[in-house]
């Protein structure tokens, strides 16, 4: 199958899916969610330029397409709650699709309807000279202050609009919680790499909030950390010599915590 | 009698800038709006029939009078400024999801178009076919906006409620369909 | 032929809010300036025959449609009663605009506004709130605009260096402080 990325400026990344997704118009057994994803890789990576904002947007609704995809690859994999959460990603996807579509469609028929009303014009000649003295008083209800208010809405400079970043709910491991972890594994555990500390499919924010940690047991004294060479193993051993709870009170919050409030 | 009842409602009309309920002409006259309403109904009539240069149109809750549109062409020259520039895809969407979800915030039509819109909203708000329309009570209290009655006036609507029924624009069951299975696993 | 002439000449006659020289007319219609006089005074003739609200008359060297005068008594009851009394938020926006940077021409404001202004200038000219004040010296030497002296006797101002202070009205800083202690590290 042929495709060709059109160089058209994609209005966010719903907009981009709908297109590639309502363009394929074959054989829907033939159509492949990895083409989809690729194409909409493509064309992602052939926008001009974007803000960080639209960036993310793109980045959600492909990772959601390769999540997809992979589900797909790797049937073995698929429990019954993957299944389901994976269900609803789609189903999510699928009504802003639907919804996106719904509006594309209404704003075309305002299109055809306000085209037809374009060849009306009004009459605005206004008031004939001899009337305009009866007319009531324009400024009865206005007041300097809404004047000044509104003079100040019209001429205020416009503020480059700043990124919202009020949904990004990436609260962080904390690294006061990864020091009492370490220390309860390495407090009469005897020595342990920092491989097994953070243990398999630890998300690299995690990873680094381990070895922020372990950095700050080393610090105080409560462990000894050794490495053989250069891109070795760290090992960690326990020295006895400090409690946990010490070390724990006198660290630094490294937190990581975009100001993700509420939501 | 209802002759020159007639003759002031033309004379209203041509006075008035903006459409006129006739309500307010019933005012004038000392007339129930059910027969100010039948007078310009026969008025509309009578300019069509007799193929008038004007005709008088009920838009926005009130009627005012219109060039006819056969005669754009030799118009042009006396519009001065009139801004025929077509909106794009995304400010007709944005003004879909404006006239049929209105008051809306700006937040709440990037949400649903899953894009920043501001940019958008701020042109069409430009042209006057969206408008402020107090704000919402919460955090920040955003603006909101609804169509204007400008809008409405030039889509030859009366209130929103003419507007046809969302539905009809939802893509149909097989369209959804198809867009099911392209984002299925199983596809 | 003559018919379709007549009709465009109504169209014109419609939107035009000063009077039209024939030969203006003339120039659209392709037609000689006497053929244009002869349809204006046909179409004079037949709106007094017809007992129009409007009437068709020749002054300052063209022609205009103006309300019938018998419909006088019923026009200013309704010019009194009429809701345009109040200023629209364009040309509250306007209005505020020429206070605070007149003398300033009709692109400035347009620029100012993101919007073509000129049919809420006229509007605010025509009320006597906002008044002509030279010209530009510069291409096309476009006339000024500044706030007349009715404005500022009506405001209780006695020049416009007594207009409070805009920085008072800006949108206020915290709004803006709130936006950016969210992007920061430690909120």
């Amino acid at each position: 199958m042929t495709y060709e990325v059109r160089l058209d400026v994609f209005e966010g990344p719903i907009d981009l899916l709908l297109h590639l997704i309502t363009r394929q118009r074959v054989d829907i057994y033939e159509v492949s969610l990895a083409t989809i994803t690729e194409e909409y890789l493509a064309a992602v990576a052939a926008l001009p330029q974007t803000d960080l904002e639209s960036a993310t947007g793109f980045l959600v609704v492909a990772a959601t397409l390769l999540e997809l995809k992979s589900a797909r690859l790797l049937p073995a994999r698929r429990a019954a709650d993957d299944d389901g959460h994976l269900m609803e990603e789609r189903d999510l996807l699928l009504a802003r699709l639907v919804e996106c579509a719904t509006f594309r469609e209404a704003g075309t028929w305002l299109s055809g309807r306000m085209a037809a009303g374009a060849g009306f014009h009004g009459r605005s000649a206004g008031l004939e000279p001899h009337f305009v003295d009866l007319a009531p008083d324009l400024l009865a209800r206005t007041s300097l202050v809404r004047i000044a208010s509104a003079a100040a809405r019209a001429l205020a400079p416009r503020p480059a609009s700043l990124l919202d970043m009020s949904y990004v709910a990436l609260a962080g491991p904390s690294v006061k919680d990864a020091i009492l972890e370490l220390a309860g594994r390495l407090d009469g555990g005897g020595p342990a790499s920092f491989d097994e500390l953070c243990g398999r499919g630890t998300s690299r924010v995690a990873i680094v909030v381990r070895f922020l940690a372990l950095l700050e047991l080393f610090k105080a004294g409560a462990v000894d950390i050794t490495q053989t060479h250069s891109f070795g193993d760290i090992v960690a051993v326990w020295t006895g010599e400090i409690p946990a709870g010490e070390v724990v009170a006198g660290a630094e919050e490294y937190t990581i915590d975009l100001g993700a409030t509420g939501t | 009698m209802s002759g020159s009842d007639r003759k002031v409602i033309e004379a209203i009309l041509l006075l008035a800038d903006e459409p006129v309920p006739a309500t307010l002409i019933g005012e004038v006259l000392e007339t129930s709006t059910v027969t100010v309403e039948t007078l310009l109904k026969e008025l509309a009539a009578a300019f069509r029939a007799e193929d008038r240069g004007f005709v008088l149109r009920s838009a926005a809750g009130g009627w005012r009078l219109y060039t006819a549109p056969e005669c754009g062409p030799w118009l042009e020259r006396f519009v001065r400024n009139h801004s025929h520039a077509r909106l794009s895809g995304a400010a007709l969407e944005v003004l879909a999801i404006v006239a049929y979800r209105g008051p809306i915030s700006r937040a709440q039509i990037a949400d649903v178009r899953g894009v920043d819109s501001d940019g958008v909203v701020k042109t069409l708000a430009g042209r006057g076919l969206v408008t402020e329309a107090g704000y919402e009570t919460g955090p920040g209290s955003p603006v909101l906006f609804t169509v204007s009655s400008e809008f409405l006036e030039r889509m030859g609507l009366g209130s929103l409620a003419d507007l046809p029924p969302l539905k009809d624009f939802m893509p149909d069951a097989e369209a959804v369909e198809a867009m099911e299975s392209r984002l299925s696993p199983n596809a």
